[in-house]
C-alpha cells in the first residue's frame, strides 16, 4: 500500500476569500511576518501499490479537484 | 426594570435580530453588542447568534474566537454570566474552549433546513429551567457544520454529569456523536445549541404547530436572573 | 505590465487606420462605424472595450427593446398609482402601503451555471441581491427557478447539485431566507440549464435610491471586493456566443463570489443609506465598471472623470480594457457629496470594506478616464448606456409550429382500468417534475429573518413586510416552456395566470409583475417570433389582469449548437395582503371544512 | 520571503464524510485499487525569511488548525 497526497489549490487569478479572512485574523492573534495565505484542499490517500498515474490524474482532475478553478498537485 | 441580554453581532452574522426579536418577546430588554467592542453595556447574560463569522472559510467559528467582545465574553463565561450560543455561536464557543468538543460538517456533506425533533435532557441549566425533564419540542434546524464530535472520555463525562442539554429524535439531522444537539459546560451557566429556538417564539413564523417551542430558552433566564 | 503599451485618445488621434478586433469582440461593422461616427476617431482599446460590453446584446437589450416597450405602453391605468419606479431601473419599485415599498426582480444566469454550476448559481443570487440594494431597500427574500436536462441524465448529476448548493450557500451566507421556487426538467434543457435568481426588498417609500452620478464636483466611489480577471468578457461571451462557440482563446467566463463579502457590503451600504450619504448608487454587474461608470454618468449631470489606476485591483498584472470589463462579484459604486466623504469612508471603515475615490462629477457631458495620467477614454456616456444599437430582427413563424398544433393526444392510450389508472397516477406522483422538491429546498434555509410566513412547500413564499406591521407579500414564479412552444401568446398568459393564482390562493391581492425572458437566438426568425408572441401576450395578460410589469431580464442564446431551448417566460407575480393572520395555507387544518372547486 | 506549507488532517478518530463521500464516488467511476480518502485542509503561506518556528507552531495550533479534532504537519 502506498500513501499519495493531493493538494488542491485555486487558480492563482481566482478569488480566494479564504485567506484573505485568515490574513485579517493574524493582526488579532499579534502574528506578525505573514504576508499572504491561501488555503487549499488536502488529500491523504492509500492506494494500491501498482494503481497508475494514470488513473490517480484522472481521479484528482475529476473528483478531487474542479478543474475550471482549481489546480492541484500528486505526491507518491 | 427589564434584564438586559446581548446579541453579538460579527461580520456575518445572520439571526442575530431573530435572537434580538426572540428576548425582546421573552420580556427583556435586547442589547445589540459589536464583535469589535470589548465593552458589553452592562448585559446579563448574551446570546451569541447563529450564522457565519468572518466568513468561517477557515472553521466556522475558529475567527470570531478572537474577537474583543469574545474577549470580554470568555472572562464573563469563566465568572458565571449565562453564554447561550446558538449554531454558529455554538461553534464559537467550542474554538473559544467555553465549551468541549467540536463541530463538523454534515455527515450527508448537505445544508439541511428542517423542523426537529429535540428532546430536552437537562432542564437544570440557566437556559433551559422553563422546560421540563424529558420534555419535546419541534424547532428549527438549519446547518451545514452541525455535526457534533469530542473524544469518547469526554461524551461519556458530559453524558454522565447531565451536560447533554438536547438530543435530537427521530432522525440525526448531521451526524452528532450519540444523538447531541446541545451541550452545556459543567458550571450550566454556558450553553451551545445547534438548533434555533430563536425562530420558533412566534405561532405565525415558527414551525407549524409549534410555534413557540423555543420561546423557554429566552425566558428561562430571565427567571434566573429575577430571582437571583 | 511595465512594458504594456496603452492605448491612448491621443494615439488613437495619431493613429486613425489601426486594425480593431471588434469583430472578436461581439461587435458588427455597422456598429463599429456608429462608434467611429460618434466620437470622430477610431474607439481607443478601452472605449472599444467598454462599447462591445455596453452593447452586447445582454447589457443593451438590443434585439428585445422594440418588444419590450409594450410592458411601459400597456401598463393599465389603475396600476400607475403603485408604481413609485417603473422599467429601467435596475428594479422596479412599487408602494405597497404603511409608508413601505417594495422592489423585486428576477435574472438570469444560465450560461455561468452550465459553465461552473457551483459558482454559476452562487454569483446569479449575488448579482440579483446587488440589484435589489441598490435601490435602497433591505434584500428580504430570495426565490429560484431552476430548468435541467432529464433528472437522470449524466450531465444533470454534474450540474444540478452544484447550482442547488450554490443558490443554498450564496443565499445562506447572506441571510436571506429562501422562500420558493421550481423545478423542471426537461430534456430541452440538458445542454443548456436555466437559473433564474429572484430577490425581494422592502424599504422606506421616501427612501428609494437611484443610479444617477449628480452635483458637480460630487465623489465617485468604488467599495467592496477588489476587482480581478473573473469573467472577463463575460457579459458579451455568455449573450452572444452558444456554449459549444465558447473558445479556449476567449477568457473562462468564470465568476467566484464571496457571500461573505456581500453579505458584509448590504449591511454597510444599509447603514450608508440609513445615513443618507449618497446621491446615487450602482452594483457592479455584467460589464462592471464600463457599466456603472456610464450608467450614472448619463443619468445624471452628465460629466465624470475617473482615474481607472486607482481601482483597488487583486490582480496587479490587468490592463484598462481587462479592469473595464472585470465581472468581479461583490462591488458597488457610489456617488457621495465631499461634505459626506468622511462619513461614507468611515462607515465602510467599520465594516472592514475597502472603499477608495476613483472620480468626480463634472458638468462637461463626457465620460473621461485616465490611467497614470494619460487619458484613454473620453466619450458621451448616453451613447453607450442608452443609445446602444437598436434591432427590429426578422420575425418568422416557426415553419412546423402547424404540425405541432395538429397534434392532439387523442390517439395516446388513455388508462382504461383501476388497475392502469393506479399506474398511470403513481407514475405521475414518481416523475421528477411532481415529485415532492423537499429534497432541495431542504437545503435552503426559509427560517432565517425572522419574517417567514409561507415557504415550501406553499404555492407561494410570504413574509411579513416588517415585525412592526402585519402587512405582508406574497411572491411567486411559474413558467412552461412546453405550453409556449405550442402557442407563445398564450403559454406566457398561462405562466402569469399560474402565478397570479398562486399568490391569490394564499390570500393576497397580486400587485406587480416581473419576469425572465428564457429563448434561442434572436438572431433566428422563429425564435424572434416565439419572443414577440411571448411579450405581446404578458403585455396584454397583465393589462388584462390590471397589473404592471415592474421589471425583468431578458436571456437570449440558449441554445445548444443550434437548437433553442423551449421558449420558457418564467413569470413572478408579487401580491399584497393587509394582514398576514389572514393567511390560507395549503394544507386542509380543521375536520369537517367543505370542499369546493372553482371555475369550470 | 519563505513558503511555509501547513496541512492539517481530522484525528483519525473523527469521521471524515468527505473523505467517505469521494471513496463512494471513486466505485461509481470506475476507479479501483484506493482503498482510503481522508480530506483536510492545505495552507500556503509566504511568511518572512525570520519567521521563527516556535510563531508558525502557535499560528497552526491556535488558528489554522483546531487541536480537538485535527493534527498538523509544518514544512518549511
Ligand atoms: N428551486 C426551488 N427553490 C425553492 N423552492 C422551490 C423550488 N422548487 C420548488 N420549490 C417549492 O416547492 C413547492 C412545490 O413546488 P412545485 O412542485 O413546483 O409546486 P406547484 O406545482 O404546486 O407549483 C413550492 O412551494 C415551491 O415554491
Amino acid at each position: 500500500m502506498t500513501r499519495v497526497v493531493v493538494d488542491v489549490v485555486m487558480k492563482p487569478e481566482i478569488l480566494d476569500p479564504q485567506g484573505q479572512a485568515i490574513l485579517g485574523a493574524l493582526g488579532r492573534l499579534g502574528i506578525e511576518g505573514v504576508n499572504s495565505v491561501r488555503q487549499g484542499k488536502h488529500f491523504e490517500l492509500d492506494v494500491d501499490d501498482n494503481l497508475d498515474d494514470e488513473t490517480l490524474t484522472r481521479l484528482a482532475d475529476t473528483l478531487l479537484a474542479n478543474p475550471v478553478i482549481e489546480d492541484f498537485t500528486i505526491r507518491r | 426594570m427589564a434584564i438586559r441580554v446581548g446579541v453579538v453581532t460579527f461580520p456575518g452574522s445572520l439571526d442575530d435580530r431573530d435572537a434580538l426579536r426572540a428576548i425582546r418577546i421573552a420580556g427583556a430588554e435586547p442589547v445589540p453588542l459589536w464583535h469589535g467592542e470589548k465593552w458589553l453595556s452592562d448585559v446579563a447574560a448574551v446570546v451569541l447568534p447563529g450564522g457565519f463569522s468572518y466568513g468561517d472559510y477557515l472553521r466556522a467559528g475558529a475567527i470570531a474566537r478572537f474577537s474583543p467582545a469574545m474577549e470580554s465574553i470568555i472572562d464573563g463565561a469563566r465568572q458565571g454570566m449565562p453564554v447561550l450560543g446558538i449554531c454558529n455561536g455554538f461553534q464559537v464557543l467550542c474554538e473559544a474552549h467555553l465549551l468541549p468538543g467540536a463541530l463538523i460538517r454534515n455527515d450527508h456533506r448537505k445544508f439541511v433546513c428542517r423542523d426537529q425533533r429535540l428532546r430536552i435532557e437537562n432542564a437544570d441549566t440557566l437556559w433551559t429551567s422553563g422546560y421540563q425533564q424529558g420534555q419535546e419540542i419541534v424547532i428549527p434546524l438549519k446547518n451545514g457544520e452541525g455535526g457534533y464530535v469530542a473524544d469518547e472520555n469526554t461524551l461519556n463525562e458530559l453524558e454522565s454529569e447531565g451536560r447533554v442539554v438536547a438530543r435530537y429524535l427521530q432522525d440525526n439531522p448531521n451526524g452528532s456523536y450519540r444523538d447531541i444537539a446541545g451541550i452545556s459546560n459543567a458550571e450550566g451557566n454556558v450553553v451551545g445549541l445547534m438548533p434555533h429556538p430563536e425562530h420558533a417564539v412566534e405561532d405565525l413564523t415558527g414551525p407549524a404547530g409549534h410555534g413557540t417551542d423555543g420561546l423557554p430558552f429566552f425566558t428561562s433566564i430571565l427567571q434566573k436572573l429575577v430571582g437571583i | 505590465m511595465a512594458n504594456y503599451n496603452v492605448d491612448t485618445v491621443k494615439d488613437a488621434k495619431k493613429n486613425p487606420k489601426l486594425e480593431q478586433p471588434y469583430a472578436e469582440l461581439g461587435l458588427a461593422d455597422n456598429e463599429y462605424a456608429r462608434i467611429r461616427e460618434i466620437l470622430g476617431r477610431r474607439p481607443t482599446s478601452s472605449e472599444l472595450a467598454m462599447y462591445s460590453v455596453m452593447w452586447s446584446e445582454h447589457c443593451s437589450y438590443k434585439s428585445s427593446k422594440v418588444h419590450l416597450r409594450q410592458f411601459g405602453d400597456k401598463v393599465p391605468a389603475q396600476a400607475k398609482d403603485v408604481l413609485l419606479v417603473g422599467m429601467g431601473e435596475n428594479a422596479g419599485v412599487v408602494d405597497v402601503g404603511e409608508g413601505y415599498a417594495v422592489t423585486f426582480k428576477i435574472e438570469s444566469h444560465n450560461h455561468p451555471s452550465f459553465v461552473e454550476p457551483h459558482q454559476g448559481a452562487a454569483t446569479g443570487v449575488g448579482g440579483i441581491v446587488r440589484d435589489i440594494l441598490t435601490m435602497g431597500a433591505r434584500p428580504v427574500a430570495v426565490m429560484d427557478s431552476l430548468r435541467f436536462g432529464p433528472a437522470n441524465a449524466a450531465d444533470t448529476a454534474r450540474v444540478l447539485p452544484g447550482v442547488v448548493a450554490g443558490v443554498g450557500g450564496y443565499g445562506n451566507c447572506l441571510g436571506l431566507p429562501n422562500i420558493g421556487g421550481e423545478v423542471v426538467f426537461d430534456p430541452t434543457y440538458l445542454g443548456n440549464p436555466l437559473v433564474n435568481a429572484l430577490c425581494v426588498g422592502v424599504l422606506k417609500k421616501d427612501e428609494i435610491k437611484l443610479a444617477k452620478a449628480e452635483g458637480p464636483g460630487s465623489k465617485v466611489v468604488l467599495f467592496g471586493a477588489r476587482t480581478g480577471g473573473d469573467g472577463i468578457g463575460g457579459a458579451s461571451v455568455l449573450a452572444s456566443a452558444t456554449f459549444e462557440a465558447e473558445g479556449e482563446r476567449k477568457r473562462p467566463a468564470v465568476q467566484v463570489g464571496d457571500p461573505f463579502a456581500e453579505k458584509v457590503l448590504i449591511e454597510c451600504c444599509l447603514e450608508i443609506f440609513a445615513a443618507d450619504l449618497v446621491t446615487g448608487i450602482q452594483d457592479l454587474g455584467a460589464a462592471g465598471l464600463s457599466c456603472a461608470t456610464t450608467e450614472l454618468a448619463a443619468a445624471g449631470t452628465g460629466g465624470m472623470s475617473v482615474d481607472l489606476d486607482r481601482a483597488p485591483l487583486r490582480d496587479e498584472t490587468l490592463v484598462p480594457e481587462e479592469i473595464l470589463m472585470s465581472e468581479s462579484q461583490e462591488r458597488m459604486m457610489a456617488v457621495v457629496t465631499p461634505e459626506n466623504l468622511g462619513a461614507f469612508m468611515d462607515v465602510c471603515k467599520k465594516w472592514d470594506v475597502t472603499a477608495t475615490v476613483i472620480g468626480e462629477v463634472n458638468n462637461s457631458g463626457r465620460l473621461t478616464m485616465r490611467w497614470h495620467g494619460d487619458k484613454i477614454v473620453d466619450v458621451p456616456p448616453r451613447t453607450l448606456a442608452h443609445e446602444g444599437p437598436v434591432y427590429q430582427r426578422p420575425i418568422s413563424r416557426p415553419y412546423d409550429q402547424d404540425a405541432l398544433n395538429g397534434e392532439h393526444g387523442n390517439g395516446l392510450p388513455r388508462p382504461n382500468t383501476g388497475e392502469k389508472l393506479r399506474a398511470t397516477a403513481l407514475r405521475l406522483m414518481a416523475s421528477p417534475n411532481l415529485a415532492d422538491k423537499s429534497w432541495i429546498t431542504d437545503q435552503y434555509d426559509r427560517y432565517v429573518l425572522g419574517n417567514t410566513v409561507l415557504a415550501q412547500p406553499e404555492d407561494s413564499g410570504m413574509i411579513r413586510v416588517s415585525e412592526n406591521s402585519n402587512l405582508g407579500l406574497a411572491l411567486a414564479t411559474d413558467g412552461n416552456g412546453r405550453y409556449t412552444r405550442l402557442d407563445p401568446y398564450t403559454g406566457a398568459q398561462l405562466a402569469l395566470a399560474e402565478a397570479y393564482r398562486n399568490v391569490a390562493t394564499t390570500g393576497a391581492k397580486p400587485l406587480a409583475v416581473t419576469n425572465c425572458l428564457n429563448f434561442g437566438s434572436p438572431e433566428d426568425p422563429a425564435v424572434m417570433w416565439q419572443f414577440s408572441e411571448a411579450v405581446r401576450g404578458l403585455a396584454d395578460g397583465c393589462q388584462q389582469l390590471g397589473i404592471p410589469v415592474t421589471g425583468g431580464n431578458v436571456s437570449f442564446y440558449n441554445q445548444t449548437g443550434t437548437s433553442p431551448i423551449l421558449p420558457t417566460p418564467v413569470i413572478g407575480v408579487l401580491g399584497l395582503i393587509a394582514d398576514v393572520h389572514q393567511r390560507t395555507p395549503i394544507a386542509f387544518n380543521h375536520d369537517g371544512d367543505h370542499l369546493f372547486l372553482l371555475g369550470d
